[in-house]
């Protein structure tokens, strides 16, 4: 179980990243895409493929690591979080991918997500956000929005929905970002962050569900409304937006996001500036909302923070420094002895 | 205490107490929570592991924290059975009592052999005590007492503030010292030596020497009054037994559990990985082997007893030694993520500490009802194999098996042990480490031929591949999977070929076992069947039965699932087949199920292990049914 | 389709073609699951309800949502069996195979009996799709084909898309109205009435006429072109059957649950509450139920299943009849949860739709293998009442007899249905809602003498208080509690005490249990053992080998736990016992347990029904061992 | 099941909350004091005392209900949110409270804690966060400092702890609050706000395990260092702490909180007013952590929103409205039917 000497190989390609399984995704799944943009950075990190692993649970989007050609595991339903901590605490050399779903991740398996982004366990979780069940045919889920009718909500749904993001906020969350199936480039450049952030990334990807959900993000990304209704988030830039980049968004005495339009009713240097090592401003970009704000794309918070796995082996060196190696005859036979003869 | 069962003249003492030898001894230690009647208990344990004794014991905690001082519920007790012979059980009944409240004597005089030693703590008898015990009066005036048994009150409290006088000490440390004047008392009474104890004392407080030092006091002083209050009429000698030669020490079967998987993984020169949440009685594990950082052992303690297992699962797959360990309740948790170890089909090792159940039920107290719950409690057909530990001690082997059986057969097994193995203790003869069985592990590193789920043609187990390994990657998962690529597949014909090789793969553990051991002859009017922690009370009723002649027999089964394939060959050569368990008939009910025998069940489900006598009796009803009912 | 399997003369065709009288027939409707057949599949059952015949029918779903069009894992299909005669199964092998391209081709030859008619909508054999189907060659070409079957190409495609020549559908609309074609072709040769289909389809695309005109034009395309093809030797008459009179309606099994638990919460008077957590195949109760908000019912979509069960447990605690439902993996979810109400003695219901297993397993099939998670799979001694159901509609039944137990006796019952009975549809005798058996709830008002566990002294069960009642203000918990108080009580009697009235209670209900019928003779040569979904193949094998002149019975055990008191008798009257049933023997385990009969197992596990012929050899095997050996 | 007519009953005391059971916490656990001021508030409140109900999970906190002559439940390790929403759903018009740990509310239970939160179920949850877990004996919790030597982690703790505060934020908590143990009269009045609140009411009592983390709190609850250590907060009032009113907490201007003296450093009018509707405001107090910041306490947030259970109610009168009370003979004859004769 020692580290493997990584063999001296030709870079990869995203074609080495797919495995001989036939996709079986609906045509036309957001799934597609983010599978395609993993694949696509992976080759760029220079880590061998049989040191990556990419973990999920159950949902169309935890079918994941079956289309992978790197190690993988289909678990249980919203287990992923825990079996990667295991692996990654006794295999630090790995890296470790989570795929899972908003009923994967956050319905029965919330508990997991929250105590790995406490922990802040060095992996990437690609959270596959449609806001429906789609492998069980179409039950509204904890990101559905009130009022969704669904196979189980036929009069709408009474639940209010998590926002993913302040949920991973709320529960320490060092990395968090959020992308969607429908920008592709974008996606891949947040997805390369998360692959360099050393903890826990999380990352919520807006996917469309053509099934059970579908158009669910259309008013962000259709081309004709994107400009208004997302704003890209780029640290140390103003968060501004708008065709025109007309409109940014800037706090009011309450301490509130409100948009203002740039030059009629402020100027630019009101306009609040990324930054993600604020914590504060993540948890303001994860209130804007559609129909009032538009909708924050990318990293919204990274900070470096010791990571668990780390810490546990570092534990593990001190403890073999001060008292040395264990010995196991020693171990046995420590405490009070006696002999019989 | 067989050997002082006629009253000895009480009338009698001498300047010379003389020692009377005794085979056997059993002790119990009892007072408020707050009295320290555990740690009294443990170097009493250790004293007499000293002197050579063979010995086991059984802590009996109060359910709470801190229970309000002097009441019932805050009773706490510890009992040590000790002989010049070999000991199986820490005692069906204390020949010695030693009460340091009124509580406590309420408790446990019941269980006090007649004739027993009573000792009490006479000065804690004060009103508010008796009333917190709920006695209408002082049960000390009672006269019955020094009847019944040998009876003594010494004025424990009093004595140690004597013999603290001036030292500095306030009145509540004073107070703390008084359970070291009854073990003083008790080492003079059994001549036991004190060396080790004192010595212990001074190591642990070594940064308050002025406590050290008032706790060495008492102890002399109890020794003293012993040796001295004329009071006593003997003093007993309990002879070294004839344990096998070799270096020793008191091991809880938590202790031994943790010592044992610690060992597995050293053999197997891997990481050994707990994943676990902690739950009474099994948090113990978890905590020895937190200590053990500098041998390659990492605990995590998860959020739940799901996140407990699925994190070993992780670690699994990462090619650690896994493990999980939990009781009851959370063992029920943690059955779905056992069917997926049983997909994918990596060793795993699952421990429950066994604890009064349904539901939250005793949670200190033992029971062995889990048994049906770690065979057959999972969805669908998802067969493992189940061990189980008869002793503290055995716990060492047990754990240890369980790791030699996942790792050669690429499956989770089951460990089940329970709270009066884990917490009871008894001498552990240390094993030599070069003499282990070997634990062999062989990740899969060839890409030539690779089959994720190619099998080993003799164990059926398949391939230990591990993630890092250049040209091996590939995909497993809980959906059935194919006989050799172990891609998904939802063939019909292949899934049941699947669903009977996992099967088989368990069920060919068997054939692996050595030859079952009977104790006894190998044919019979009544075989006493158990498993698991009743060990010793069904062995020594067997001893018993067999010393008055009757042809009685005792199956004790380490292997529960698969079955040793000579158990129903040993069944059939007996009239009668008596499984004694601590649960309403479990294991009846699978040997019923395999060898159509029928097996008749005693059951106890009190929270307490069997007493010697009980199955004693049970076996006489059988074997002579008229006399019984006469 | 007995009554034809000598061959007609297929080149015999004529103008008016002769309707020939057939008993019994299997139709399979296949192609990708783009291609409606589930829809189809429905109307057509609809269409045979209406005519009068007994039917059953089974929908084969491919287990992704929408695997890729053309593929073998994309297929989709949907068998109904039909016939003059009583059904109890949906057919063995389909008489009948509609296949709508190469994929349905490939995977569904295989069944259709030798002789049997083959349908296939030849344009969809273009060279994409027999490649994507694995085809080197265009089976169509296969000689043997029309050798072996009676077998028609019939361009349903083209015929559809001339139908709706200028409809102005686009071509993609066009292609999703080629299952009509089919249907109307059925209908043609079977003779059935169009009407409600015709009428149901304009409802449901009231806000599209057009399409709903054209999927009528088609349908009449597809009637017609049998009419006037000469192709078709003969069309079919399957008389109505002689079923019970009364008003009837199709239902899956677990409509009839979600019916049948409506039904109970409607008759006691009291709230319905679900709490469940989606999972193939039970989500489709939840989904039943969801709809009837107007009934006083509620439905809680849960974060996960023990928050399904969780929140039961609450709402049964106020008062209400309290269910989840479930399948497999997310039953082992919940069996911590099971002991907490095992312990606090609430009625709760728990469905478990089983499903193919171990763990994730086969998701979309249906398999038995729960069952002894059901009676055992909880920590300690935590019995509970399980009983199955045996039929899509007797689901109904048997969800109501849930609730009637978990009432009457203070206590989690389990149900166990599976994927076949869940999404299965058979007609069902809408029953008098007068005529239900009254399930009477009585919540316990009166402080007087009142004590939380105090027992009814013939049910055992204890009284049902709910929070809101003044003066009884009590509290309850999983900890072991005094036996008439309920507090917490450590005491080792009393909870022995406790540990075996619970199971007394549970035992007992055996007592008010009907004598249970068995089919056929009450004694012979061979009972055939079975419980659950395999009921009609079981029935349906004993009447046939009945008619042969065999010995053979058959019992079907709705009561798994407790067992009814009089099938130990049955069971001894027989020379063979056969234990059939889906699974490694569960059932068989626990009869041999029970009454140390030497039962033997019949099992498959394919996740797949048994087929009738597969239980009658086997049961041929038993009664010839020599026959067979030939 | 219908609403029980409430019968007029002479005034509550505190004595009719107390329950015939011996309380057997150990002799100067904080919990004592929680229990003391629940038995103090609920007499207030005028609900009978049949309609409350207390349910918890396992632990030292988790027999809070044996302690009180209400209803009660003491369930199973982690659930009690969950059996808590079932019966109010069930029963909307009883009053129910849950009693839970760190352990029992945040490990195991994490999951429920914050699923009920999003769905604002209106209910009350006491949070006893002693950071320990004490009836297992002294195991680290997921509140446990970084470094804490405990039964299971004696070389420290690794873990990165949640706060609870701000998990309960980042799950949507509609009222969130904190109070001591030893402070009782505030801690009352906290009770008596969560009371009054409809929807989830959080509130985390640090809670002092005298037996296996003693003193935790110690730094902000001893007489002589509390006015620097920790902040009282009130809706309207100015963050203004310190023996003399002398330290304000403000914003810098990367937004994040700073401590200031006021008048030396700057003026009362730079100082954050508290306003328990801002959701930005909530989120910044809950990371004033010492050594740098005193402890708030007080209510953080307490917004109005639709209560899950009263939607449900609300959605049946509705359906009920419009299709009429069901009838259970028209529901078994729907569908397509037939007869046969
Ligand atoms: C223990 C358990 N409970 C329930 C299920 C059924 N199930 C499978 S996936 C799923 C939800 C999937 O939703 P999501 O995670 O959003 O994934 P998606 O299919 O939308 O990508 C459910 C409820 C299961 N497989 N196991
Ligand atoms: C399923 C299950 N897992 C574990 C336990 C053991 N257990 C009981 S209470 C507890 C933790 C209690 O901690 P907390 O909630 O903080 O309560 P405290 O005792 O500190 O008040 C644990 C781990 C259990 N009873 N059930
Ligand atoms: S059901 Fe939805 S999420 Fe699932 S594969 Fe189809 S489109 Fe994608
Ligand atoms: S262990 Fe700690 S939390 Fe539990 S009762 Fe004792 S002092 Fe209170
Ligand atoms: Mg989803
Ligand atoms: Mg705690």
């Amino acid at each position: 179980m020692s580290a493997n000497p990584l063999p001296v190989t030709p870079p990869l390609t995203k074609k080495d990243f797919q495995s001989d399984q036939d996709v079986r995704w609906c045509p036309g799944c957001g799934d597609y895409v983010i599978l395609a943009q993993v694949q696509r950075v992976l080759p760029e990190l220079g880590i061998p493929r049989e040191n990556i692993v990419v973990i999920s649970g159950i949902g169309c989007s935890s079918r994941f690591p079956y289309y992978m050609n790197t190690y993988g595991m289909h678990s249980i339903h919203g287990r992923a979080p825990a079996i990667a901590t295991g692996l990654k605490v006794a295999r630090p050399e790995l890296s470790v991918w989570v795929a899972t779903g908003d009923g994967d991740g956050l319905s029965i398996g919330g508990n997991h997500t929250i105590h790995v982004l406490r922990r802040n366990v060095d992996m990437k979780i690609l959270l596959f956000n449609n806001r429906i069940y789609g492998l069980t045919k179409g039950q509204y889920s904890p990101t559905s929005q009130v009022g969704m009718k669904s196979k189980s909500s036929p009069y709408g749904s009474l639940d209010a929905p998590f926002d993913p993001l302040r949920l991973a906020l709320g529960a320490g969350g060092t990395f968090v970002a959020r992308a969607v199936d429908a920008e592709p480039a974008h996606l891949t450049e947040v997805l390369r962050r998360a692959a360099h952030h050393k903890g826990t990334a999380f990352i919520e990807i807006y996917q469309n569900c053509v099934v059970f959900n579908d158009g669910a993000f259309d008013y962000m990304t259709e081309k004709a409304a994107r400009e208004e209704t997302r704003l890209v988030l780029t640290h140390g830039k103003p968060l501004v937006f708008g065709k025109a980049k007309d409109k940014g968004i800037r706090l009011n005495p309450k301490l509130e996001p409100e948009v203002f339009q740039i030059g009629r009713e402020g100027d630019l240097s009101q306009c609040l500036v990324h930054d993600e090592t604020s914590e504060t401003l993540a948890w303001i970009l994860a209130h804007l909302q559609p129909p009032k704000f538009p909708t924050p794309v990318g990293v919204f918070r990274a900070v470096s923070a010791p990571t668990y796995d780390a810490g546990v082996h570092e534990q593990e060196e001190e403890v073999r420094g001060k008292k040395g190696a264990g010995d196991l005859a020693k171990l046995l036979g420590s405490g009070e002895t006696w002999t019989v003869s | 205490m067989d050997a002082t069962a006629n009253h000895p003249e009480r009338e009698h003492p001498g300047k010379e107490t003389p020692r009377e030898e005794v085979e056997t001894v059993t002790i119990r230690f009892c007072g408020d929570s707050g009295d320290g009647m555990q740690l009294t208990g443990t170097e009493f344990t250790k004293s007499t592991a000293i002197a050579g004794n063979d010995l086991a014991t059984f802590p009996d905690y109060p359910a709470e924290i801190r229970a309000p001082a002097g009441t019932l519920p805050g009773v706490s007790g510890f009992q040590i059975h000790f002989s010049s012979r070999d000991i199986y059980t820490p005692g069906d009944a204390p020949d010695v009592l030693v009460a340091m409240n009124p509580a406590a004597l309420k408790t446990n005089l019941p269980d006090l052999v007649a004739g027993g030693v009573l000792i009490v703590n006479k000065d804690a008898f004060s009103d508010v005590n008796l009333q917190k015990a709920g006695y209408g009066q002082n049960p000390l005036d009672d006269e019955s007492l020094a009847r019944k048994y040998r009876f003594f009150k010494v004025d424990i409290s009093g004595l140690t503030e004597r013999a603290l006088a001036g030292s500095g000490l306030t009145s509540k440390e004073v107070a703390l010292c008084k359970n070291m004047f009854a073990l003083g008392l008790m080492f003079w009474m059994y001549g036991r030596p004190m060396e080790a104890t004192i010595a212990g004392i001074r190591r642990k407080f070594a940064k308050k020497p002025q406590i050290a030092e008032a706790n060495v006091k008492v102890i002399h002083a109890g020794f003293n009054y012993g040796e001295t209050a004329e009071m006593f009429a003997h003093k007993y000698e309990v002879k070294p037994a004839r344990l096998p030669p070799g270096r020793y020490r008191n091991v809880t079967g938590n202790q031994a559990t943790a010592l044992g998987l610690a060992a597995a993984a050293q053999k197997a020169g891997v990481r050994l990985f707990l994943g676990s949440y902690p739950i009474t009685p099994a948090s113990d594990i978890l905590h020895e082997l937190s200590y053990l950082k500098n041998y390659g052992v990492t605990t995590f303690q998860a959020e739940d007893e799901i996140a407990g297992i699925g994190s070993a699962i992780g670690a699994a797959y990462g090619g650690a030694l896994a493990v999980t360990t939990t009781s009851g309740p959370g063992m029920a948790l943690k059955t779905e993520a056992m069917g997926l170890a049983i997909m994918l089909e990596l060793p795993l090792v699952i421990i429950d500490v066994q604890r009064g159940g349904p539901s939250t039920g005793l949670p200190t107290k033992t029971e062995q009802a889990d048994l049906l719950q770690a065979v057959y409690g999972r969805n669908s057909e998802a067969p493992l194999p189940v061990i189980a530990a008869s002793s503290p001690a055995d716990c060492f082997g047990a754990a240890y098996e369980a790791f030699r059986i996942a790792v050669q057969y690429m499956t989770p097994v089951i460990l089940l042990t329970d709270g009066y193995l884990g917490n009871g203790s008894e001498p552990w003869l240390i094993p030599n480490v070069e003499k282990l069985r070997p634990i062999e592990v062989k990740y899969r590193r060839d890409p030539e031929g690779f089959q994720p789920y190619a099998r080993d043609p003799k164990t059926l187990a398949r391939p230990w591949v591990i993630p890092g390994t250049p040209g091996l990657e590939h995909r497993i998962g809980g959906l059935e999977k194919d006989f050799t690529t172990g891609s998904v597949s939802y063939d019909p014909q292949n899934h049941e070929r699947m669903v009977r090789i996992r099967a088989e793969k368990v069920a060919g553990i068997a054939k692996g076992l050595a030859p079952t051991e009977v104790f006894g002859k190998p044919e019979g009017d009544l075989l006493v069947v158990g498993w698991g922690g009743t060990y010793g009370a069904l062995h020594q009723a067997a001893e018993q039965l067999q010393a008055k002649g009757n042809r009685v027999s005792h199956l004790h089964l380490r292997y529960l699932n698969p079955l040793p394939p000579d158990v129903g060959d040993i069944l059939r050569r007996f009239r009668h087949v008596l499984v004694a368990e601590l649960n309403l008939g479990q294991l009846a009910k699978i040997l019923r199920a395999t060898y159509l025998v029928d097996a008749a069940s005693y059951n106890k489900i009190q929270g307490k292990p069997f007493k010697i006598a009980e199955i004693v009796n049970r076996c006489r009803e059988i074997l002579e049914p008229d006399g019984a009912r006469a």
